[in-house]
């Protein structure tokens, strides 16, 4: 087993790895751009190494830096977690280059499974089903309306070198179709330095079922069962559950199967989740291959006991897989709500900042994966999430009961915004409830304006009324007499209110 | 005491009394109340009142405050109506020149119109990238561009001004 | 379902029945004492009510005032948690006869078992195995040493109406008898109102094993398999695991059939356990009845999936057992450790105090029930527990991975001690990790002064010495700044340092 | 600045010195090790060194420092060399007469002894309930009840004179 392994990430994931290395007795290495030298996962690691300023591409994704950290810290090994650099088949082969282990499948499948449009043509080749769509790949406007006038509107437009939800947009008809590609071309380049991108027929009322396989390097590979995802905004996931609450146990068989076929045909290690769209008459569609711990993957390590990331740890150190498949079951059901920062009000826009308090649920079935502490900054560098609010219950229903209590327990108050009152909008939605959703959910039936206010009676608003004025004086107290307080304030406070203030501060002692 | 709590576009006119360093009366509308107070952290409060128990913090968000509790986040303004030291000013009128602002911080990844150029409405104007989402934002009303005050590459802070339309 | 129900208990145990009331949609009614108003149970419930000054017996023992504030807030129903009032029949009596359910036992099967001699004799007519001892109740210490001669020291002298650990001694030989009959008599006065005691062999190196029931008002009772409570100090759990480590499938069974029995035997209804004690060979004898929910249930709950305080409240309502015998199995392990706020290394001796800072663990496997928050005062009249930490593996051993990671984890500062550093060298120590431990394990085998300290290199040092110095100036601006300050001190700070600290908040920001 | 840090019994003479404000030096005995040091919490530090990242939480306790991590805690006591604010006095002797203290707050429920009483090493003087755990307290040594200090039923907090044996 490695001694030492370097964490190619940060926020919630990088502590999430680094929780794996203290499990196994390994010492993790944090690296950490300008803004981050405070953040939770430095806190955590055993060492950490500053990699450069804050923009992703001179710090998170700058390759000399991390290898020299690596080499610098004596790591043997690196984790790229989700994002950056985990999907980047130079960067895993530049890692093995310079020695090291990397953690995470063999840069040709990585390679293959990237470019979306040769994917589709090998897993075709293999037997599993794909979507309807240009063959190839696209570059102008032109050819994108000749397919759309083929297979029709509504389609999806996705960069080639794009997944997990970035460079993807949905085109309704053919009056938004220029700025789209325009805009999808644009991030394409930009974000993944390939501007290529094709079109997919976009299912109606789709739902987004992936399937997680595991395979070690000694030709094992098992899949863990499936995840939905289906409840999205602008094509990101927002609440993700296992088991499906779609799919029959036929379905379920059959793509685990496909799944672990589809997974073989690149000689697939190391944990990986394949994606499928499926219809309402559950057919189902190969997406693309995610070539990296996901997310979502707590829901999966809940429903069946398997730690993902330990085991990602222990195949890459050349462990055989320690379970078959037919020691795999699900138990039960979780659920999994993603924190943001961000401002369901304002059509989801990012809202991050300073955390001032800061309270995690906790408690039967509960289990949150946060990447922040209380005096935390949320950076506007990065992706906003907050957290990975995780539940548990014997039933669907038991879940989303403790899911419900878990948001009510949640505190996070400060600069930033969060998504917090949507979650518990969410989880009180029939629709939600009787598991008959699909990934139109959110744009269907979210209503900013009408949601998410709290109805209180008489006496409620009385309770609300004395928390504001007593906390209004704490805040104008703060700012006046804290070297450290954010919010500047021409206090108008009279005597009286600093009198109140000071004994409010006698009480809590 | 009294302040104007203004909630969801009501005024509330709210009167405070200290009974005791701990506990207060309410009084608003028809009704009073007497609620037990106690400061349970920086800016968290429990109240009783009338056996229920709340739990609240209470954050600035600008010119409002935001107090939360299991039951959800309520945003409201308050005013000490013998001194209004929190009120917002009157909200700025949306007629005239557009003003298109940064609506969070983010980096300017192409800008799509020059001064001179007219636009339809609905029409974009800027590519945005901010947490590595790019944003086509664009123009609410058709007109002439009359500024260009961003160029691509360069960073903006929110609430920058990026493009006038007259 | 109830709408509303009344929780007769404080700490982590209200805020856990809390919890399963909110999961049901049911709202919750806290009591508190004069010393609990700022309590986490008051703050987490819908309901709060003042039922008297700090002395357990003026407040959380104070049946007329429980019953009235039942009676005012319109509550239907009573959970009394553990301790307190969990094992009084008359309260449960009183409670029913106000016209309020009972959430627990009859209050006929409470008293059978409550009287631990009747029990032996009851449970010894039912054929469940008990231990060598007195026949039935003693008063002076000649009797005690008449039965000790014959049966041979050491002994456990018990109270009659004790439980849990509480009311009971070790005599090791007969120098140290007259002290300890002394000791328990009086105990067994002041905290039972019952001053009999008895006697029983204490076994050696003995095993402390416990099978969890459940039974409905519709004759079903099912067990849930067992817990080991064997690392114990001053006779009181302090790990709990399950399943047990040291039994083996055909002892399992045979418990679980043993114990299912017992419980039958009172016609026990709701949550309950069987404790047994189990010797070198295997063989295990009935020790008492817990006719409550106990402490350690969630590493029952973390093994079989199954909401015990849930179901509580639901057979408390009439609902039958969710589940039957066949449905229930164990899968993977748990571990618990009782946090509490005392210093070993003063023989364990309570340390409470005020809670300034407070950091719990979490991510993969991590549970926490707490009954604090930062800020929160221990407080010294009432057990000194801040929290069970809760951990499950797929294997025990990853259990106590992630437990040893999560008790890394856990932050508790301010004027209280801890036993953390405790629990971290257990989570070391090569007996307990092979599962070969008795109940004599702490007594043998923990050295407060040896063990618990930091083993740091220079590097290290020079680093606790950096943060002790800022941390020192800060507790001194703090002190001299805040109005809310605990620690006064006659500061010789000199300018320098409030410059430092002043930089040290900024870069807090 | 100059500090003198003891550690289990051991006094290491500490100089620090401010660097930028964000980093210092640290230097003892033979090694000098250089530091960031970032407050993280209100009694929270990060410290990198030499790669190294430590989270450490400072409490005090009494006349020392309680520095804690997930390696356990560490307690010592600090001394500015040039004005040794935090030092405590000398141990107190325990020879001559014992004075039987509370070790924690709690209730005497009762007393064994009476004043003038002989007392053999180990016999019980007063049985205290604190945290619903009865203890009887032990003489340490063999002598004269000299004085009776508390009576049954009353409280007593922690450090309170119960019982003195000459």
């Amino acid at each position: 087993m490695f001694k030492r392994i370097l964490i190619a990430n940060r926020g919630e994931i990088a502590v999430r790895v680094i929780r794996a290395c203290r499990d196994l007795g390994i010492e993790s290495v944090a690296v950490f751009s300008d803004v981050d030298r405070a953040a939770l996962h430095v806190r955590e690691a055993d060492q950490a190494v500053l990699v450069g300023p804050a923009p992703a591409a001179e710090s998170y994704l700058n390759t000399e830096a991390i290898l020299a950290a690596a080499k610098k810290t004596g790591a043997e090994a690196i984790h790229p977690g989700y994002g950056f650099f985990s999907e980047r088949a130079a960067f895993a082969r530049a890692v093995e280059d310079a020695g090291f282990v990397w953690i995470g499948p063999a840069p040709d499948a990585i390679e293959r499974m990237g470019d979306k449009v040769a994917a589709r043509k090998l897993m075709a080749a293999a037997g599993v089903p794909i979507t309807p769509g240009s063959p190839g790949t696209l570059e102008t406007e032109e050819q994108v309306r000749e397919i759309a006038n083929k297979i029709g509107f509504p389609i999806m437009i996705k960069a080639a070198a794009g997944g997990g939800g970035k460079g993807m947009r949905l085109v309704e008809s053919d009056n938004d179709l220029g700025s789209i590609v325009r805009t999808v071309a644009s991030e394409a380049k930009s974000s993944f330095g390939d501007g290529r991108f094709y079109v997919e027929k976009y299912l109606k009322r789709p739902r987004h079922i992936e399937v997680q396989v595991m395979a070690d390097k000694h030709g094992h590979t098992v899949h863990v069962f499936e995840r939905e995802c289906s409840i999205q905004r602008r094509n990101q996931k927002v609440i993700e559950e296992s088991p499906s609450p779609f799919i029959t146990p036929e379905m379920r068989a059959k793509m685990g199967e496909v799944a672990v076929r589809a997974a073989q045909a690149v000689n697939y290690t190391s944990a990986g989740t394949i994606e499928f769209l499926a219809d309402a008459d559950r057919n189902f569609y190969f997406m693309e291959m995610n070539t990296r711990i996901q997310v979502e993957h707590p829901v999966t390590e809940l429903v069946t006991g398997v730690d993902l990331v330990r085991t990602q740890i222990e195949i890459a150190a050349g462990a055989k897989l320690p379970f078959k498949q037919e020691d795999l079951a699900q138990r039960g059901w979780a659920v999994e709500c993603r924190i943001y920062a961000e401002d369901p009000a304002a059509g989801f826009a990012p809202a991050p900042g300073k955390i001032e308090t800061l309270r995690f649920p906790s408690g039967p079935g509960v289990r949150n994966d946060a990447g922040v502490y209380a005096g935390a900054e949320v950076p506007i560098f990065y992706d906003p999430m907050i957290s990975k609010l995780v539940t548990w219950g014997a039933t669907r229903s038991e879940a989303i009961d403790r899911m419900r209590r878990a948001l009510g327990e949640y505190v996070i108050a400060g600069e930033l915004r969060t998504n917090l009152d949507f979650h518990r909008w969410m989880m009180t939605q029939p629709r939600f409830l009787k598991g008959e959703f699909d990934t139109n959910f959110i744009s269907q039936e979210w209503h900013p304006l009408r949601n998410g206010a709290v109805h209180a009676d008489q006496a409620h608003l009385a309770a609300i009324f004395l928390a504001a004025i007593a906390g209004n004086q704490s805040a104008n107290l703060a700012a006046a007499s804290s070297p450290r307080a954010s919010t500047p304030t021409t206090s108008g406070m009279r005597p009286s209110s600093w009198r109140m203030i000071g004994r409010l501060d006698q009480l809590r002692r | 005491m009294r302040y104007v709590a203004t909630l969801e576009g009501t005024e509330h006119e709210v009167d405070l009394e200290e009974l005791t360093p701990e506990s207060f009366a309410i009084s608003f509308g028809q009704d009073r109340f007497e609620a037990d107070l106690r400061r349970v952290g920086p800016a968290s409060f429990s109240v009783l009142l009338a056996n229920r128990s709340f739990d609240f913090d209470v954050v600035r968000d600008g010119e409002e405050i935001v107090v939360t509790s299991r039951h959800g986040s309520t945003r409201l303004s308050l005013v000490d109506s013998a001194r209004r030291f929190t009120r917002a000013g009157p909200k700025r009128e949306l007629k005239g020149p557009a003003q298109i602002k940064a609506q969070m911080p983010g980096r300017i990844v192409n800008v799509l119109v020059k001064a001179g150029d007219q636009v339809k409405e609905g029409q974009g104007l800027v590519i945005v990238e901010a947490m590595k989402m790019e944003n086509e934002v664009k123009t609410p009303k058709a007109g002439k561009v009359a500024e260009v005050k961003v160029v691509a590459g360069q960073t903006v802070e929110k609430g920058a001004l990026m493009i006038v339309i007259e």
